[in-house]
């Protein structure tokens, strides 16, 4: 059977040095179908995968990409995803997709897209205007029409009929996806000693890269060797990661956290792809189904602004269900939803009397020293009187 | 017999220039510019004079330019780095349709018309990478002298990744590399190539044509020239005057404006706004 | 530069400055009585498509955080504010308007012009930009305040043009804020109330773009940016009311007058320029001296367009007062526009008013009006051979500021531009070939 | 007789520190880093036993701190420097509860418990860098020699404003109030004033309180600290060898994890014993 290891070898070289190889396999089986990606947030892949196309989650270039031309279009105070975005499309290296959906999440975000759209015609370039009304009856409506009209361009791109049935049986295969990799966090959270970070990544990762039903099959097996699995806890702190929803770190900083004294139990990696803690109804009209999960379902993050509940008290909460000892928020460097959530989890966090610690990365870095001694002094500061 | 100089206040050196009427460089001179800029512009024109052998009244007009123009009190007029730097690279490579310039604080890219004029520039952005700061933090880290690193950086058989072009935290970035006991030499290799990756996506924003002219003190680092060519593809002209280039430029505008004895002053000329309403 | 400094200095004051200071100072005493005597509501709003008529109709006094924030950047006493909102762990990073705005907020929430009133109601309208959201969010929070995310679906069709659902969506979201206004004010709608403001909001629209498209007139009246600001205040805060009508009338004559007698802002017009992106409020008039001194003038802007873009022929329409506010926030403003759509709307600046060049001032703090902005710049130098200029500064922090950096290109630039002019005029212009 | 030894391999400089069981520093040494850690490690932890007049294997145990760390082979701990400058400064001034800790290359603000524990920290982010070697720079650009700074820039009469936060634009401001020809002793105390204020931002985010205790290279400039003491608006604590801090306070944890080993190592004798 394969084992979590061989899995790992596998995969994580190639999601160091350019994730979207990964895509090449499934391309040569399918060469007639279409390929869309997903810029993060969120996305309803579901309605790409109905047309029988495959969503893949285009989550920045890492840090092994040297940015040479995207720098002159967007300036030095904007966050690394975005550039390294459109430098993998100035250097051709998205050619193989036939479509990328943006999402209302922050300004640089919405911008891209339409630089997109002017430096590459041939692109389908979609745009999903979230709804940040979530208190009104009328959003759901709103929202139906927006993912009507998703609909429509889909189906003109793949040249499928998008039907009921077909919608459904996309939302059961996600939400079987979405359900193995809460599993797996569960693992984590529960045994820290037995499944890394960076191996929880990497599994979850390559879910956005992968058709559902390859990552399903890799995701049982790999659960049932975790299930053998029984190392000793380290003398580590327990904490929960937070704000690095859009933007993701490189694995060598994960790394680093650990071995400075961390057991990270939760994070919110790549959100967007396992944004329903539950599964979407499979009955009645998939399409309200999907719409009321985003509204009333999904989990939070620093770019879904529900006036009915604070996100500082979901970071708590999620502390405690962790039965964590202090909150890191790992946010990206001018990342302007994270950063300034953060002022109101300072605030949360010390009225609670949470330790926490505030870091910066950059997708791009190379380098993790000043990183590696915040945490570190940190650590210090909470194991030694 | 006309005579006219060009005085260039940049952040580090003043560089000056006397030009005869055949537009003949009869003077170069070269001071630092350090913290009296009025006296620097000063002695560096005094020396061009000395060199020259001529008196101060010889000279019909004088342009100021760099940073420091306004301090040229002796001046006539003053116009800025960008217009001195197209023109004086046009004088000594007449196909020149892109400039390069890189000094102490900033780096340019010109786009330059047949007849010399600047048809578009850019300049770095308010990260400063790209400039020869950055190379002299890079530098300052190793504890090496400015004028030895670019000898050296040919010898990179790996060049590092810098995971910044931020000139203040490079430093940093270079204490982790030897922490990890990394090669001068790469690590070099690494600082040269990372600016010269910034510096084409800088100039690439006015399009890069050849013939391509490299000016400025960063042009007499030949670390910096090779990674430019190498990434650009392209052999880059460069003069031994390359680091006299805006002074010469400042020179023949002075020059011009001497001989057609227009007092057209770019600057003082537009600047008489006055109350309105 | 002593002496260059002095030829600098010039005076911008016309009747239409001075009305306005006149107009806006009564605007700030009924918000100084609200917040010291508890004379009326206030309700938070953004510029961005703000559908001030609804809060007018229920005579509730529109508040605008922007504003404050401006005019604490405009007075040079932003700084210590944005500190306080760093120390609280606001990022270096983040948006200075909200930084500056937080910072008074906690404080004792008082201006240069006025001291705010908390709100009764904090009515985030989310036309384009997405720190309002997060501002208004931490606005609530920090007062316990009752906050309403009034959300305004982003022009993402290529048509440019909102769906019908989108309409619909936002009038069902309009009638949801008259019932908060409602109970707020304690009284109904009035509805022959709310048409007539309308209809004043419209006429205004009509003057305002009249004034606009004055500057299509060589010499400019006035410029389109520096001068622009000052009617914007008004356009915000007043309009809908009869002083509002008025102040654009006054201004209206006093521009036709200006053209009439072929006055411009500067003694010489010797370049025309359209700028894009909010000007660096704490360093407005060095700014403008930096353009002046070469006889520069703004005949367009896109900044003067967020609040609403009126001069491509939007009218507010009494008739169908929601529905019309709706098309105001959707479509007729900058910030809900795609960023091509704002490629456009220059180009046709550039080619209506007839202007030599373009200048972005890109701006850290506004990333929905900068960030990609380099492509901008691509579009129009490569694409259209517009000459363009691109600096950077800050709407609000003065730390992002710097001098001698923007004084060395806007030189440079106009040195080309003038290059340009001699090379064309031939060589008796002399320095040119 | 015990001793320890604390090793702080620094940007610009390497130091290290003995202490004996009593916390009496018997011997002490600076060096400047260069790229050979080891061995610089290595020399001047020699240096420091000369003046000890102690041979290495005296030693019971070396803690290592700074950014070389993790450089210097026979360690027995490596700890972050700014958990060594919180032990450190209190070991100095007990009523220590912030520490300001200016480095070459980067800046950070404590707040301490009474035992030196580290409560909350901030160190300088990317776009508000401003340490050590934006002042040497300064004297570069200005033609003074670093050890002139702090007498010169206390002649200020009329310091200029140094506003960005970027050390480069920062830099370009500084030459352009050269080119607008500002006196030296104005454009010097500028650069500690801004500094200085960039300190006050990070000690307030990482929580003000009395006393404040300056340490680093940076301390012994006297207009760095008149600046301080200006922003602050309070007296602030300055050793006289404030570059030892970090080293002092990586001795002492060196004893403290030496005493908890050897009581760990007492009890499993007496357990060992008792069955």
């Amino acid at each position: 059977m394969t084992t979590v290891e061989s899995i790992i070898s596998r995969y994580r070289e190639p999601l160091e040095n350019s994730p979207l190889d990964l895509v090449q396999d499934w391309k040569q089986a399918h060469p007639q179908s279409k390929i869309v990606g997903c810029y993060p947030v969120y996305t309803p892949v579901e309605l790409i995968h109905a047309a029988g196309m495959l969503p893949v989650g285009v989550i920045g270039a890492g840090n092994r990409l040297e940015i040479a031309h995207a720098d002159s279009r967007f300036q030095s105070f904007v966050c690394s995803i975005v550039k390294s975005t459109l430098e993998l499309g100035l250097t051709e290296r998205l050619k193989f997709l036939d479509g990328i959906v943006f999402h209302s999440i922050c300004d640089p975000a919405r911008n891209l897209g339409s630089v997109f759209k002017r430096n590459f015609p041939d692109l389908m370039v979609e745009y999903i205007h979230f709804p940040q009304n979530m208190a009104s009856p009328h959003t759901i409506d709103y929202l139906i029409a927006e993912y009507k009209r998703l609909i429509v361009s889909y189906e003109q791109l793949s040249g499928i009929k998008i039907t009921d049935a077909a919608l459904k049986k996309s939302i059961a295969l996600y939400n079987e996806q979405r359900r193995l990799i809460r599993e797996l966090y569960a693992i984590r959270s529960e045994t820290p000693q037995n499944l890394s970070t960076v191996e929880c990544y990497v599994l979850t990762r390559i879910g956005t890269l992968l058709a559902p039903e390859q990552h399903i099959a890799i995701l049982e097996e790999a659960i049932a060797d975790l299930r053998q699995r029984n190392e000793k806890p380290k003398d580590r702190i327990r904490v929960v990661l937070e704000g690095s929803f859009c933007e993701q770190p490189p694995l060598e900083l994960l790394e680093g956290l650990e071995a400075a004294g961390c057991y990270i139990l939760d994070d919110d990696f790549m959100i967007g792809w396992r944004w329903f803690p539950e599964n979407i109804s499979t009955d009645g009209d998939p399409l309200r189904n999907l719409a009321n999960g985003y509204l009333n379902q999904s989990v939070y993050s620093g770019v879904k602004h529900d006036t009915r509940e604070s996100k500082s008290k979901h970071l708590i909460d999620k502390y405690k269900e962790a039965n964590a000892a202090a909150v890191l928020v790992l946010a990206a460097k001018f990342c302007e939803p994270a950063m300034f959530d953060y002022a109101l989890y300072k605030r949360a966090l010390e009225k609670e009397g949470i330790p926490h610690l505030c870091l910066e990365f950059e997708e791009k870095m190379w380098i993790f020293d000043k990183a590696r001694t915040e945490v570190e002094t940190f650590v210090e500061s909470m194991l030694f009187d | 017999m006309i005579y006219a100089a060009g005085i260039d206040v940049g952040s580090t050196q003043t560089k000056g220039i006397i030009l005869n009427e055949k537009f003949e460089i009869i003077a170069r001179a070269l001071t630092d510019t350090g913290a009296y800029v009025t006296r620097a512009a000063e002695r560096c024109f005094v020396e061009a004079l000395q060199i020259a052998g001529i008196k101060r009244e010889d000279v019909a007009y004088v342009v100021g330019t760099g940073y420091g123009r306004y301090k040229v009190t002796f001046g006539d007029a003053q116009i800025t780095e960008i217009s001195c730097h197209a023109r004086g690279a046009s004088y000594l490579f007449p196909n020149t349709r892109t400039v390069i310039d890189m000094g102490g604080q900033d780096a340019k890219g010109i786009k330059i018309g047949i007849d010399g004029d600047v048809k578009d520039f850019v300049m770095n952005d308010k990260c400063a990478a790209g400039t020869g700061r950055f190379l002299a933090s890079g530098a300052e880290a190793l504890g090496m002298g400015l004028d030895d690193i670019g000898e050296i950086s040919l010898k990179a058989k790996n060049p590092v990744r810098l995971t910044t072009v931020c000139t203040v935290f490079v430093e940093s970035d270079i204490m982790s590399y030897l922490a990890q006991g990394k090669k001068t030499e790469d690590i070099l290799g690494g600082v040269h190539s990372a600016i010269a990756a910034r510096t084409i996506s800088l100039v690439r924003r006015v399009g890069i044509e050849p013939e391509v002219t490299f000016t400025g003190g960063v042009s007499k680092n030949i670390g910096m020239v090779r990674a430019l060519e190498e990434k650009l593809g392209v052999k880059l002209n460069v003069s031994p005057d390359s680091h006299f280039v805006g002074a010469l430029g400042a020179a023949i505008f002075a020059l011009e404006r001497a001989v057609k004895g227009t007092g057209e002053r770019p600057e003082t000329a537009t600047a008489q706004a006055v109350p309105t309403v | 530069m002593a002496q260059a400094a002095v030829a600098e200095k010039t005076q911008y004051q016309g009747q239409m400055h001075l009305l306005q200071k006149e107009m806006m100072g009564r605007y700030f005493e009924r918000v100084t009585r609200a917040a010291e005597q508890g004379e009326g509501k206030a309700v938070y709003m953004l510029i961005s498509g703000n559908p001030v008529e609804l809060v007018q109709a229920f005579d509730l006094i529109p508040v605008y955080p922007e504003i404050d924030a401006l005019q604490l950047a405009a007075k040079k006493s932003a700084l210590p504010f944005i500190l306080k909102a760093e120390e609280l762990g606001y990022s270096m990073d983040n948006c200075a308007y909200v930084k500056a705005d937080v910072g008074m907020f906690l404080g004792d929430r008082k201006t240069p012009f006025a001291t705010i009133p908390l709100p009764s109601l904090i009515l985030c309208n989310y036309v384009g930009c997405n720190v309002y959201l997060q501002w208004f969010e931490h606005l609530a929070e920090y007062c316990d305040g009752q906050l309403y995310n009034l959300d305004i679906p982003f022009l993402r069709d290529p048509s440019g043009v909102p769906s019908a659902e989108d309409v619909t969506y936002v009038v069902r979201q309009l009638e949801e804020v008259i019932e908060i206004c409602e109970r707020l004010s304690g009284k109904k709608l009035d509805y022959a109330k709310l048409k007539q403001i309308v209809s004043r909001s419209s006429e205004t629209g009509e003057m305002w773009s009249r004034i606009k498209a004055l500057t299509k007139n060589a010499p400019s009246p006035f410029d389109a940016y520096f001068d622009s600001v000052t009617m914007m205040a008004p356009l915000y805060c007043l309009r809908g009311t009869e002083e509002g009508v008025r102040f654009f009338e006054t201004a209206l004559k006093e521009m036709e007058e200006k053209v009439r007698l072929g006055q411009g802002p500067l003694p010489k017009e010797r370049f025309r320029f359209v700028i894009e992106g909010p000007p660096p409020w704490g360093h407005l008039r060095t700014f403008r001296d930096m353009f002046s001194k070469w006889g520069a003038v703004a005949v367009a802007s896109t900044y003067s367009t967020v609040g609403g873009l009126w001069e491509f022929g939007f009218r507010h329409d009494a008739n169908h007062p929601l529905e019309s506010i709706a098309q105001h926030m959707l479509q007729w403003n900058v910030t809900n526009r795609n960023f091509l759509q704002r490629y456009q709307q220059l180009r046709r600046y550039v080619d209506e008013w007839h202007a030599d060049a373009l200048v972005i001032h890109s701006v850290k703090s506004c990333r929905l009006f900068s960030a990609g902005q380099g492509d901008m710049r691509e579009y129009f130098t490569k694409e259209l051979n517009v000459p363009t200029l691109l600096i950077e500064s800050d709407i609000e922090d003065p730390r992002y500021f710097s001098e001698a950096q923007l004084r060395n290109r806007i030189d440079a630039f106009f040195e080309s531009l003038e290059h340009k002019k001699m090379v064309r005029a031939g060589t008796e212009a002399g320095g040119a070939t | 007789m015990t001793f320890v030894a604390g090793i702080d391999m620094g940007a610009k400089s390497t130091k290290a520190v003995i202490m004996d069981g009593q916390k009496q520093i018997c011997g002490k040494a600076a060096i400047r880093t260069r790229p050979d850690f080891h061995v610089v490690a290595r020399e001047v932890l020699d240096l420091a036993l000369q003046q000890a007049g102690l041979k290495e294997n005296d030693l019971n145990y070396i803690a290592t701190t700074g950014f070389g760390r993790y450089n210097v082979p026979f360690r027995d701990v490596q700890i972050t420097d700014i958990t060594c400058v919180g032990r450190g400064a209190v070991f100095l001034f007990p009523k220590t509860r912030c520490v300001l800790d200016i480095g070459a290359q980067s800046t950070r603000a404590l707040r301490v418990s009474d035992t030196g524990k580290v409560r909350e920290f901030r160190t300088n982010d990317k776009c508000a860098a401003g340490a050590g070697g934006f002042i040497e720079r300064a004297c570069k650009y200005l033609e003074v020699g670093i050890e002139q700074v702090g007498d010169l820039s206390i002649q200020a009469n009329k310091p200029q404003t140094i506003s960005s936060v970027c050390a480069v634009l920062a830099e370009s401001e500084i030459i352009n109030h050269v080119s607008t020809g500002e006196t030296v002793e104005n454009i010097l105390r500028g650069v500690h004033n801004s500094l200085a204020s960039r300190a006050l931002a990070l000690l307030k985010r990482s929580g003000m309180e009395d006393e404040v205790t300056f340490v680093g290279g940076v301390a012994r400039q006297k207009g760095m600290v008149k600046a301080l003491e200006e922003t602050l608006k309070r007296k602030i604590n300055v050793s006289d060898e404030p570059e030892l801090v970090g080293a002092l306070g990586a001795a002492l944890l060196a004893l403290r994890r030496l005493e908890k080993l050897r009581s760990e190592k007492a009890n499993l004798v007496e357990e060992a014993r008792v069955a």
